[in-house]
């Protein structure tokens, strides 16, 4: 408990500070609420306008676990494809690395015109932003095999196959995590950007219409929202890494 | 000895990666039961040699006798122990022990049921359930060389099994090994920087030269078995000793 | 085993868009046998949705000319306003500005239309001066600029914009486009592609036909049109006084159903006219960006064919 | 030449192939050019168009360079302050995880409300999305610092600023040049969001105009600039990496 | 030997991690001239008593006087040589020996005037413009003690400076270290696991318990300066073998 305070403290000071600095300026600052709200405002339309909020949320909730799971999926065929035929990395990789560098903003209008309005091209847009750090992650993951554990393997008369599954994936596992704390960082921000360019309901879609109604309280109440979504998302993410690899030995636990 | 009585036989094998001149000419025989280590300089090529006995890579040049018949590609005659202990830190002990039984195609319960009476043994009963990190490294060198005899194969390999360990240690598993040795009728090539070790344990020793690598001595190790550490203070042992370093460091 | 038919907005929802919602809320469409949905405004254009395919119709603006000249699949439909809405408008507090002419080197807040800074250049130029200003793309965000001075001047229209500045009690200074020579123009529109049209007539047919009903009965409605349009955009919409006074002005300024009683009909001479208009001041551009050389046939740009007599 | 033609060989021919596939399908499937705009004419107008293109390059590079400047300026002094400051390393990196998760495409026109149409909110935008990877990168590589190597600082007499300069600095330097890489690739696309959100002039603009006037041969010549600039940028990292780190032993090299 | 006489003298030092008690009570002298090792499992509290002498940490308990007054905070008596090597991989190795009088504010220029004779003598001549990581192992920690002796503090610590050596490598660098003490004049204290390596470098050697450690041994190496390898088979030198063997592996 008081290790947990210990640990908790700074970060909770600071914040408060913040949010207590961003009232008093918005308050006695003169400045227009329309411009900056202060955050008692704010906190206070995330309350009245939850049900609508919750109903825009849960599209854009639906629209990231879906590009998602696609995203990782993919990521986990192509990196094996890549990790068994290697000119196929080298003709890959620079296509990834390039899609990387298409600015979102511009490209989300034309995967819209091209895919219609529905949860394709969302999911598109969010695998598009999340595909390549998984990948990176997955091939690292399987480049980190000891290449002892492989002499290993093949010396017991194991096989390509077998010595992928029994060393060379595992191996990717904790890289594989830390790419999905970095994706699904992208991923919300990625459908909110999708909805942006056309969509009929979600958090993108509500803070569009908040900001073009002159309302950035509620466009700050949704920017809470989805900040909250990925901040709980990113804590299952980690929550799964615990618990799925209990070898790993971390900090501050005994030995 | 004839060459049909040996269980081991390279005949002037030669091996080069692209420019870099590896393995020279390179002739060494093990018989069945005995214990012969391989002392050379860092980079000379000794696990090369290694590879190319489990097929990780192919000799140029020479040829390999196994019990007499030219050794297969993809041979199960050896099992191999490298130089780190390459334990995956993903499976617990047991699991760890049984890879090989597991990578031959046995069921996990039949492994697990075939390597649990060698826990004891080797010191490391109570800690099947365990994770490698959770182990020392003498504990983990035993669990490797558990993995490695529990595949019954006709040979051992050991690549620098101890090269990991602090001093005290490696000393304590080398008599450790010592002690297994006696009790179980194991055929073995060791590969080892260390002058000590190779006396302690071998039977002969191969002295290789650096790169590209040749068999410069042979050294026989007349010691009687089971040996004790204090069995190092002999004359015919500190004699032994004092020839090899003088073969590895020259002048 | 309603017809779906998809209309993509042009703005955030507000009272140009009020006959669409009683349309639908007063189940016109549905007794026209239709499936009508409303796309939220969003980040891409109504035009480049419906000559895509994405949605069967749009509302537009003068921007569907250019879009058209470039080889979009549009056609203009459906006239929401009989007469201009369209104002250039600026704060009434800056002294230095009493005609367009004194617009010349100012900020202009604008929405990302290539027919924006030529319009603003004709007006000025048509007051005597250069036309030339500096540019700034906003969007929606247009409008706070303005009131916050980080620009110096914008388009509105004058029936939203307009009423909520006067409400607010914003003084803003406005020019009207005709004044400065440009002629009169629908500034609303309904558009749809050839495409949808030849192969889906009749159900184009019966959705005109229901919005006009649906305009006509806000124009014969207006409070309840505008709690109804109110009702229908809870988010949006959170100003009563200011949705019923634009209501208000929409009908009786006569935008909406024009003094002869007209609803809905694209005046040829009105389409014509802002068409060379748009011509003359090199706005319309090919596929290449390359400015049309010969005046392109106007009458295939709108059509009445649609429209219930 | 030989190994040269090898490692680029794989990437260049799918590279041609998606280009020639795109290229026939725009072509011959009947697709409108203002849905689907042929490469070749995606080319043919970035010449044409190339003056305007430049011109918009221009402030789009000026404010991607700006912003990373400020970026890795501020980078560098908050993890040195973190560096020496425990409890504030606390406080701050929760606010920083925190500042990843808001939507860009929500927080630029509020950014863009709040500090006009100058190159300040471009800076600050980019700042945002550049100054996390940044930061985490070079803690992460004062935390790689040798234990060893400071107690032997420590048992010479060197203070804490000592053991910082001879021993943590320079032991972030290949971490610093890691964050540099994956900022820089967000840095062109946060500039052109900014962009987006209200601007005078740059790519975002001219993207922005180029899909209003139903120009997407255009948007995708904009996009093609913008990702040239991203990788020329890119490419400029890693030279500057290796000029200024000529003892890490690299891959392919001679020992 | 009166504690007047000696360099460096511990009394009762005790010292506590949180809960662990690493430090037991130890007791350790060190005369002018004289070179100490201390033997000890892995864990023991070794390289914690560096600590406490270059003022990492501080002990609980006990005295340590150097030169018979008491040890100030942040002492310059000693010159320390860690475990790993801690060359800076971005320092060329003329700047990485020079590192400790740059810390003592010598400009770069002095610093490598006074450093460039040594090249010779250490066998680094014509390195000195190379990076680390073009060394070899042993000669990067041939810099590693040129670095620590070109401080020319009364006392070294060596803690373990050939543990990461391959045992070949091992031999050599102490072979060389021999015979670099035969020329200085310096009083070291050196921590390692080996045996041999205390037997043939040591005038006296301490044994630590496990933690929390304590002197359980004190053994004093009679054997002649210079030594070579071929003394180690001397009868008193594997006397001393057998008896720190012993004392370190128990029964
Ligand atoms: N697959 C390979 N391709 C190219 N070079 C290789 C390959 N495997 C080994 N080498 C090189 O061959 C030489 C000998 O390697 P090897 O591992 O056999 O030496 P070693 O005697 O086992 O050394 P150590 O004692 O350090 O383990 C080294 O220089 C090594 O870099
Ligand atoms: N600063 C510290 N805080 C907490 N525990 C420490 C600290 N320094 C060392 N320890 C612990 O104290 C014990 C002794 O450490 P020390 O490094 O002195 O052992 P050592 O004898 O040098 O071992 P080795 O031979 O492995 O180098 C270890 O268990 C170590 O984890
Ligand atoms: C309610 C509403 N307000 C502003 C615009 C933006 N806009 C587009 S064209 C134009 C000027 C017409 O001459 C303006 C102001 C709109 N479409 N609807
Ligand atoms: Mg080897
Ligand atoms: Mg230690």
């Amino acid at each position: 408990m008081q290790r947990w305070w210990h640990a908790v403290w700074p970060a909770s000071t600071l914040i408060a500070a913040i949010v207590l600095a961003w009232e008093v300026y918005a308050r006695f600052s003169g400045v227009k609420p329309t411009t900056l709200p202060s955050p008692s405002r704010v906190v206070e339309q995330l309350i009245s306008n939850a049900p609508a909020l919750a109903d825009n949320a849960l599209p854009t909730i639906i629209a990231t676990a879906s590009g998602f799971a696609l995203s990782v999926t993919s990521a986990f065929v192509f990196s094996i494809l890549v990790d068994f035929v290697r000119p196929l990395r080298r003709a890959l990789f620079p296509v990834f690395i390039i899609s990387q560098t298409l600015p979102l903003v511009a490209i989300a209008p034309l995967v819209v015109l091209w895919f219609g309005f529905g949860l394709l091209p969302k999911i598109l847009l969010i695998a598009l932003v999340t595909f390549f750090p998984m990948m990176v992650s997955l091939v690292q993951g399987y480049d980190s095999t000891d290449k002892d554990m492989e002499w290993l393997l093949r010396s017991m008369g194991a096989g390509r196959r077998k010595v992928f599954l029994l060393a060379r994936l595992p191996s990717a596992i904790p890289y594989f995590f830390t790419g999905l704390r970095i994706s699904i960082t992208y991923a919300v921000v990625g459908a909110i950007f999708a909805e942006y360019s056309g969509a009929a309901k979600g958090l993108g879609i509500y803070m569009l219409s908040a900001k073009n109604n002159f309302r950035p309280d509620l466009v700050l109440a949704a920017v809470f929202c989805s900040a909250f979504i990925t901040l709980v998302l990113f804590g299952m993410t980690v929550v799964l890494e615990r618990v799925s690899t209990p070898w790993v030995r971390r900090e501050g636990e005994a030995q | 000895m004839s060459a049909e009585t040996k269980r081991l036989a390279l005949r002037g094998v030669g091996k080069q990666f692209g420019d870099l001149n590896v393995l020279g000419d390179v002739s060494i025989d093990v018989a069945p039961g005995e214990f012969v280590s391989i002392l050379g300089p860092s980079g000379a090529g000794k696990s090369t040699i290694f590879q190319i006995l489990t097929g990780g890579t192919k000799a140029d040049t020479g040829v390999i006798a196994f019990d007499g018949s030219e050794l297969a590609d993809a041979s199960d005659k050896f099992a191999l122990m490298p130089q780190k202990d390459a334990l995956m830190p993903w499976r617990r002990i047991v699991d760890n022990a049984t890879l090989g039984l597991e990578v031959q195609g046995l069921s996990r319960k039949t492994a697990r049921e075939k390597v649990a009476p060698l826990f004891e043994e080797f010191g490391l009963a109570g800690f099947e359930q365990h994770y490698p990190h959770q182990l020392s490294g003498g504990m983990r060198q035993r669990v490797a060389l558990l993995r490695t005899v529990i595949q019954q194969r006709q040979m051992l390999l050991l690549d620098e099994p101890f090269g990991a360990l602090d001093a005290l240690t490696r000393t304590a598993m080398q008599q450790w090994l010592e002690r297994m040795w006696g009790q179980h009728n194991w055929t073995a090539l060791l590969i080892t920087h260390d002058v000590r070790e190779a006396v302690f344990l071998s039977d002969r020793i191969y002295v290789l030269s650096a790169r590209p690598a040749r068999v410069t001595h042979e050294i026989r190790v007349p010691l009687a078995r089971p040996r004790r550490v204090a069995d190092l203070a002999s004359p015919e042992a500190t004699r032994i000793e004092a020839e090899l370093l003088e073969a590895l460091l020259g002048t | 085993q309603n017809q779906a038919v998809t209309v993509a907005l042009d703005w955030t929802p507000n009272t140009n868009h009020v006959g669409l919602y009683v349309a639908r809320d007063q189940g016109f469409y549905k007794d026209a046998g239709l499936d009508v949905e409303i796309l939220p405004y969003s980040d891409t254009a109504a035009g480049t949705l419906v000559s895509n395919g994405l949605a069967a119709f749009g509302v537009a603006g003068v921007g569907f000319y250019s879009q058209h000249a470039a080889g979009a699949d549009l056609k203009a439909v459906y006239a929401v306003v009989q007469h201009e809405t369209g104002r250039l408008v600026y704060n009434a507090n800056r002294t230095d500005i009493t005609s367009p002419k004194d617009l010349d080197g100012k900020t202009y807040g604008g929405f990302g239309s290539a027919w924006e800074s030529a319009l603003i250049s004709s007006i000025i130029k048509a007051d005597g001066g250069q036309g030339n200003i500096e540019t700034v793309t906003l969007g929606t965000s247009a409008y706070e600029a303005l009131a916050n001075g980080s620009v110096d001047f914008t388009l509105e229209i004058v029936t939203w914009e307009g009423v909520k500045a006067r409400l607010v009690g914003e003084k803003q200074g406005a020019f009207k486009y005709s004044d400065y020579g440009v002629p009169e123009q629908h500034t609303t529109l309904l558009v749809s592609s050839d495409e949808y049209l030849a192969n889906n007539a009749d159900t184009a047919k019966a959705f005109l036909a229901a919005t006009q009903k649906g305009y006509a009965w806000a124009a014969d409605h207006p409070e309840e049109a505008a709690d109804l349009l109110i009702a229908a955009n809870p988010d949006a919409l959170t100003d009563r006084e200011l949705v019923q006074a634009s209501l208000k002005e929409l009908v009786d300024g006569h935008y909406l159903r024009s003094e002869d009683g007209v609803i809905g009909r694209i005046d040829p001479a009105k389409n014509e006219g802002i068409g060379k208009y748009l011509f003359e001041n090199g706005i319309l551009k090919d596929g290449n960006g390359a400015a049309l050389t010969a005046v392109p046939d106007f009458s295939t740009y709108a059509s009445n064919d649609y429209l219930p007599n």
